[in-house]
């Protein structure tokens, strides 16, 4: 493997930072693969007081990140080095849930003394490991609706992603394998194992081993990963686990849909505040615009969780899925008109 | 001259008495415009309004019929003076409050044929009310008006969001739950006593 | 349609529109007016049959009766038929017999019943010092329960003989009118409730004590004013 | 227009059934529910309306080419107004009881929007042959339907019609249909059942298209 | 490991659900019902099994039928109208003629939830939709108490239990005034213990206490039921009865009678959180709660009727879309709180 043009932290300038994390095709491992280069380019008028390195898990299920927590510190703290002079950030926050004390204990124990941070415990809820819930636990801020991190000064990165930054950019290497959580109820030796990109999903269930009657495997875990078609399709950059079930473990998805008792636990569930409930009528109405101009419709993040606690097992973040295209294509039409 | 305490008057015309719900007046608006909430209310405060007014008018020529001795104008002069106080309380908004009117505007020529304004003129006569005793009545009768309406409208647009059957659609569910609201208020019998 | 309204788009003159409305109102006077006074003796006669029989009812050895005013200086005087009814005007009603001789007062009153204003009329005998008779003109209660006051037999049997004597300073009832529960009456100015019917019939005890209490004794102060008859 | 096609009589039918003025406009309920409750009430409030519109109709029409447009509204109310102090002193007249059970309620016919409706949108426009049996048979209509509305309360709330007894002494009287619920949920049967209708009569059509259709293709 | 040529199903996430389902919450509230009912039978004997099971009856099978009628599967299996029959029954005078029953129980079914859409869309409960139209349908058989544990409740019946359809039931000379009725009329209170127990006489089901709250805090710990609308019920109702009785203890009865008499506790726990007419958020429950307790205390205090609590929770019903609407919580990254749209 050949190495490219190492890039040093000392001497580098952000915008050379930058580039070299785009050589190196670093991407948000935490599922979003959104490009990280992109990210991190702060745009004039705008400022970051706060980097915070996520490692809360995004789902239930993965635990990739608390390996990489435990594994990986020092290129963690290499990797914030680097963020921290792209961004200009005064201080990092590691995000880490309470259920991985050690992983927190061993993180403040190689904590570096000349850097401005801390490491903070989270409540173990799903969805605590998404971007807007960070920022609302950690720092009490919100991300206005429609907006983005920057505007209030404060921006996200994945452990693992901040990691790989860390240990590819003094090499000059792109990225070429990630750490992936293999499990689900069909998975014989469930765990975290280190994947070449661009592996097939066949060869990797090969090597964990899997039931005969797998039935349904997701790339991601399961609640928003998306489900896989065939397993000769390959893990990506953005594949942070593997869940494959059987058919007796699905069998609860498989219940009647009844009609929405208002019951509320979806009320409860929403983590911003969203009435899925509401939503969902509406959705069964085909009233889209609705939604969307009264009551927040975009700013669900489709975490899944208002389909997961309904009793009646109405398909809320589905349809609201398609009610967010559906919206996004009349915007489209109507922007593509004028 | 009726006894009866303003808080007794009060408490009969919007709860135990209620105007739509008791006594079937104002159904047509009623069914009109309790689809949407905003519309619910706005018509609530307008009618309200109108019914202060004509309360007042009312007992003004009231007084005046019995002083010339012609009960037999009484119905022909109220809707008449009713329906010229809805115009001239129109052109009174439009000109000094436009934001009012732009909220009022469309249901006033509405109330003039609202027998709920027609029905409190004729009621407060007919109970032989003083000035005062008046006055809270259309205040009562209004805010029992407007509770009507307004709990109509919410369960209104909740079931617009529902698998109805087709046969109830409409203006036959629009009965069944006023009949249902009818039900419930008669729970507040005997409050005014 | 073939036949419109005039279609020029000119405004109406003036006098046109005056003459329109001049015109109906004037047919509309006449129409009412000639109703109202074909109409008013018939109506008048009415309303005395349906207030005679109310009277007789409540006070059944009465044959006939006269109207009394209650004048500012607090003495009764008689107003001749043609004129009750004025609004808001106190009237009592007094009865007598063949000989001409008075039985009782017929004294209406009103108070708030379940539903809505209960409005009644009760016969005072004098000879007993009682009321001995009731008779509901006007009443919203529920049907079925609260109009149980205006059938009840047991109900009604309160009023055969209720005391309201007065007490010794002749400003007062000995004994006000109570509502009692069903069937726990024993004093003659107790009133025995229907059961279903509580609100309804404690409503009518409270009518009659705070009319008696207000009327009885200025009654038995004035009774000069109601003798002689007709 | 299509109006002048139809004889005078198919304006004195509809308002009988197919433009019911309660069951399918659901029109001038408003001071006319309060007094359903018995079959006797109904009737009288329903013919009293029906009076009062066919005159107003009448009268109307007779002026419609004397009255400017600008005073149109406050004529016919003042017309109206005018044949309900009538209406209202002649049932003074002829029952003091019927009187006292309608109340105030007839005097609140002049705003019932039927009439208003009417004179506006049909007399106005009509010679006077043809808004009279557009009055009758509209006001027929409302009688009608007020009518059955009042039979079925009184029937079920009191077990009587017209005040005869219909059932064994030991009847049990429904009194939440005489109580102003009653009222709510007779019409709101009545136009479920309307309703009802409508909708088989609309499938029997929508079969029958179908299955000519189907015959056609073959 | 599969054969390649296994076909994987695909479906949209999330691909796991929580255990609840709407079937089980039923079924869980129909259970912690099961105490309530069974003391019920016990109390008033043959006329009290009569009743409920008269009631559960006419209910199923409306339900059944209708579903039948429309054309669609029936909705039985869901347990919804098997609470509905139950509580419907539980609230129900025991000596009421069978056939008040039945026609009670269609009403519910047909006018409580079918003409509205079915499960989920009955905005009012529609045990109390039957129940308040009957007692305004049938108001003095619907106010005719007999007392409980009699000698020989199970082997003999009120005299009006089997009355023939649609004729007036004779009234037993045994009939028993409720303790809020005793109270309201006469001023007598009844002892607390009597009401926690349910010594008393009342409807069929309210007249425990211990086993409705049993029953309720049976579904609290099973997450089933939102508890803020009992508690801010009953701290209502307690608060606002504590005030009066403070003031004057001869007019106002004491706070805890309140608590314990009459069908506030069955309405609190089984009634008024019946999760289709409730508020959805926290403090809509709470002033949900609030609302019902406050109207109980008046109509109790002030009104003509001595017991408000069926009126209050319709009440509440009717007001809850506007609880909804107007506490809705702040959408997250909405920084000024929205106006009511």
């Amino acid at each position: 493997m050949e190495d490219g043009t190492p890039c040093p932290l000392d001497t580098s300038t952000p915008d050379e930072i930058i580039a070299a994390i785009q050589e190196a095709g670093v991407v948000g491992l935490g599922g979003a693969a959104f490009p990280t280069h992109v990210k991190l380019k702060v745009p004039e008028g705008k400022f970051v007081d706060t980097l915070i390195i996520n490692g809360a898990e995004c789902e239930p299920f993965l635990t990739t990140d608390h390996r990489v927590m435990l594994e990986q510190s020092d290129d963690i703290f290499v990797g914030i080095r680097y963020l921290l002079k792209v961004s200009g950030a005064e201080k990092v926050i590691i995000a880490v849930e309470a259920n991985k004390a050690d992983a927190a204990e061993h993180l403040r124990a190689t904590f570096p003394g000349d850097l401005n941070g801390s490491v903070e415990l989270l409540r173990v809820k799903y969805p605590q490991g998404a971007e807007k819930m960070l920022f609302a636990a950690l720092l009490g801020r919100e991300v206005p609706s429609g907006g983005l991190p920057l505007d209030i000064h404060a921006l996200c990165c994945n452990v693992a992603t901040t990691a790989e930054i860390g240990r590819l950019l003094p090499l000059g290497r792109g990225i070429q394998e990630r750490v992936i959580t293999v499990t689900g109820p069909a998975v014989k030796r469930k765990g975290n194992y280190r994947i070449p990109i661009g592996t097939p999903l066949r060869f990797l269930l090969e090597h964990v081993g899997v039931e005969e009657d797998v039935n349904r495997v997701f790339l991601g875990g399961p609640m928003m990963g998306g489900a896989a078609s065939s397993l000769d399709i390959s893990i990506t950059k953005g594949t942070s686990g593997v869940t494959a079930f059987t058919d007796s473990a699905a069998e609860r998805t498989h219940s009647p849909v009844y009609p929405c008792i208002r019951c509320g636990y979806c009320v409860d569930a929403c983590p911003i505040f969203l009435d899925p409930s509401l939503l969902g009528r509406l959705a069964a109405n085909q009233e889209f615009s609705v939604m969307a101009e009264r009551h927040n419709l975009m700013d669900c993040f489709e975490c899944g969780s208002c389909s997961f606690v309904c009793p009646s097992h109405i398909p809320l973040v589905q349809q609201f899925r398609a009610a967010k295209a559906a919206v996004r294509k009349a915007a489209a039409g109507k922007t593509g008109a004028t | 001259m009726n006894q009866e305490s303003l808080w007794s008057i009060f408490i009969n015309a919007s709860l135990v008495n209620n105007f739509v719900l008791a006594y079937f007046l104002g159904i047509c608006p009623f069914l009109g415009v309790s689809s949407k909430l905003e519309t619910a209310t706005r018509m609530g405060g307008a009618v309200t309004f109108v019914m202060l007014v004509s309360s007042v008018c009312a007992f003004g020529i009231q007084a005046l019929l019995v002083a010339i001795d012609a009960p037999y104008l009484k119905l022909i002069s109220f809707i008449a003076v009713i329906a010229s106080t809805v115009q001239l309380v129109e052109m009174f908004i439009k000109k000094f409050s436009p934001a009012l009117f732009r909220a009022l505007g469309i249901f006033l020529p509405l109330i003039t044929t609202n027998c709920a304004i027609l029905g409190l003129a004729l009621f407060q006569t007919n109970k032989g009310y003083g000035f005062v005793q008046s006055i809270v009545y259309a205040l009562g009768a209004g805010a029992g008006f407007t509770l009507a309406l307004v709990l109509m409208a919410g369960l209104r647009e909740k079931l617009d969001l529902a698998e109805v059957p087709d046969v109830t659609k409409g203006t036959a569910m629009a009965l069944m739950l006023a009949g249902l609201l009818s039900v419930t208020f008669m729970g507040f019998g005997g409050l005014g006593g | 349609m073939s036949r419109a309204l005039p279609a020029s788009p000119a405004p109406t003159s003036t006098w046109h529109m005056y003459r329109a409305m001049v015109g109906v109102g004037v047919c509309c006077g006449l129409l009412i007016v000639g109703v109202f006074q074909a109409t008013r003796p018939v109506i008048e006669r009415n309303k005395a049959e349906a207030l005679q029989s109310a009277i007789f009812q409540v006070l059944p050895d009465a044959t006939a009766s006269t109207t009394f005013r209650l004048r500012d200086s607090g003495d009764f005087a008689p107003v001749d038929g043609s004129a009750a009814g004025g609004d808001g005007e106190p009237l009592v009603y007094a009865g007598y017999d063949d000989d001409q001789k008075l039985v009782g007062l017929a004294v209406e009153a009103q108070g708030m019943g379940y539903q809505d204003v209960i409005r009644l009329i009760y016969g005072y005998s004098f000879a007993d010092e009682a009321i001995i008779g009731t008779q509901v003109l006007e009443s919203k209660e529920t049907p079925g329960l609260g109009d149980k006051i205006e059938t009840d037999p047991g109900f009604l049997e309160n009023f055969e003989r209720l005391d309201v004597s007065l007490a010794q300073d002749q400003s007062s009832l000995a004994h006000p009118i109570v509502p009692v529960r069903h069937g726990n009456k024993t004093q003659p100015w107790e009133v025995d409730g229907i059961t279903g019917a509580t609100i309804s019939s404690e409503a009518i005890a409270n009518i009659l004590n705070q009319s008696a209490q207000q009327w009885i004794p200025r009654i038995q102060r004035n009774l000069q004013d109601f003798q002689g008859g007709e | 227009m299509a109006v002048s096609t139809k004889t005078t009589t198919d304006e004195f039918i509809k308002g009988l059934w197919k433009d019911n003025p309660v069951f399918v406009q659901v029109l001038g309920m408003c001071p006319a529910l309060a007094v359903s409750n018995t079959a006797r009430n109904a009737l009288a409030m329903g013919l009293a309306t029906a009076f009062v519109l066919v005159m107003s109709n009448m009268v109307v029409s007779s002026l419609r080419s004397f009255i400017p447009k600008e005073v149109r509204i406050a004529t016919y109310i003042l017309v109206i107004a005018t044949f309900v102090t009538l209406v209202d002193y002649v049932i003074q007249a002829i029952s003091l009881d019927l009187y006292k059970a309608l109340g105030a309620f007839i005097s609140l016919i002049v705003v019932n929007c039927l009439i208003l409706g009417r004179a506006e949108a049909f007399a106005s426009k009509n010679t006077i042959a043809r808004s009279t049996m557009d009055g009758l048979g509209m006001g027929v209509g409302f009688a009608f339907a007020l009518f059955s509305i009042g039979a079925v309360r009184e029937i079920f709330g009191a077990g009587s019609l017209f005040g005869v007894s219909l059932f064994h002494d030991a009847f049990q009287d429904w009194v939440v249909m005489v109580l102003p619920s009653g009222g709510f949920f007779t019409l709101a049967g009545w136009l479920l059942l309307f309703n009802w209708i409508k909708q088989r009569k609309a499938q029997r059509e929508r079969a029958a298209t179908l299955s000519l259709t189907e015959e056609a293709a073959r | 490991m599969p054969a390649p040529g296994k076909t994987l199903e695909i479906r949209t996430s999330p691909h796991i659900l929580s255990g609840y389902s709407v079937d089980s919450i039923m079924f869980n509230v129909v259970l912690a019902l099961l105490p309530v009912t069974a003391f019920a039978i016990f109390a008033f004997g043959l006329a009290g099994l009569l009743t409920l099971s008269m009631a559960l009856v006419s209910c199923v099978l409306t339900e059944h039928l209708i579903c039948r009628a429309t054309g669609k599967p029936t909705t039985i299996g869901d347990w919804s109208v098997t609470i509905t029959g139950l509580l419907y029954g539980l609230t129900l005078p025991p000596s009421l003629p069978l056939w008040m029953v039945a026609v009670g129980g269609v009403i519910c079914v047909a006018m409580g939830k079918a003409l509205f859409g079915g499960l989920g869309y009955n905005t009012f409960n529609p045990a109390l939709v039957g129940r308040a139209v009957l007692q305004a349908a049938f108001p003095v058989a619907m106010t005719t108490w007999i007392a409980g544990f009699t000698a020989g409740r199970f082997t003999s019946l009120p005299s009006s239990t089997l009355t023939l359809p649609f004729t007036e039931p004779t009234v037993d000379a045994v009939t028993s005034a409720t303790p809020l009725a005793l109270w309201k009329f006469s001023r007598e209170t009844t002892a607390v213990a009597d009401l926690a127990t349910g010594f008393t006489s009342g409807s069929a089901g309210e007249t425990s206490s211990i086993l409705i709250i049993l029953g309720g805090l049976y579904l609290i710990a099973r997450n089933m039921m939102n508890w803020r609308i009992p508690v801010s019920i009953i701290a209502a109702v307690f608060v606002l009865s504590g005030a009066l009785h403070l003031v004057d203890p001869t007019r106002y009865a004491s706070p805890v009678f309140m608590i314990f008499s009459g069908g506030l506790m069955l309405g609190a726990m089984f009634m008024a959180s019946d999760m289709v007419g409730s508020p959805m958020t926290s403090i809509g429950c709470y002033l949900y709660g609030a609302l019902i307790g406050v109207v109980t205390v008046v109509i109790r205090t002030w009104g003509g009727l001595p017991e408000g609590v069926m009126y209050a929770i319709l009440l509440g019903n009717a007001v809850t879309p506007h609880l909804d609407r107007w506490f809705r919580p702040r959408v997250y990254g909405t920084a000024t709180k929205e106006a009511a749209s």
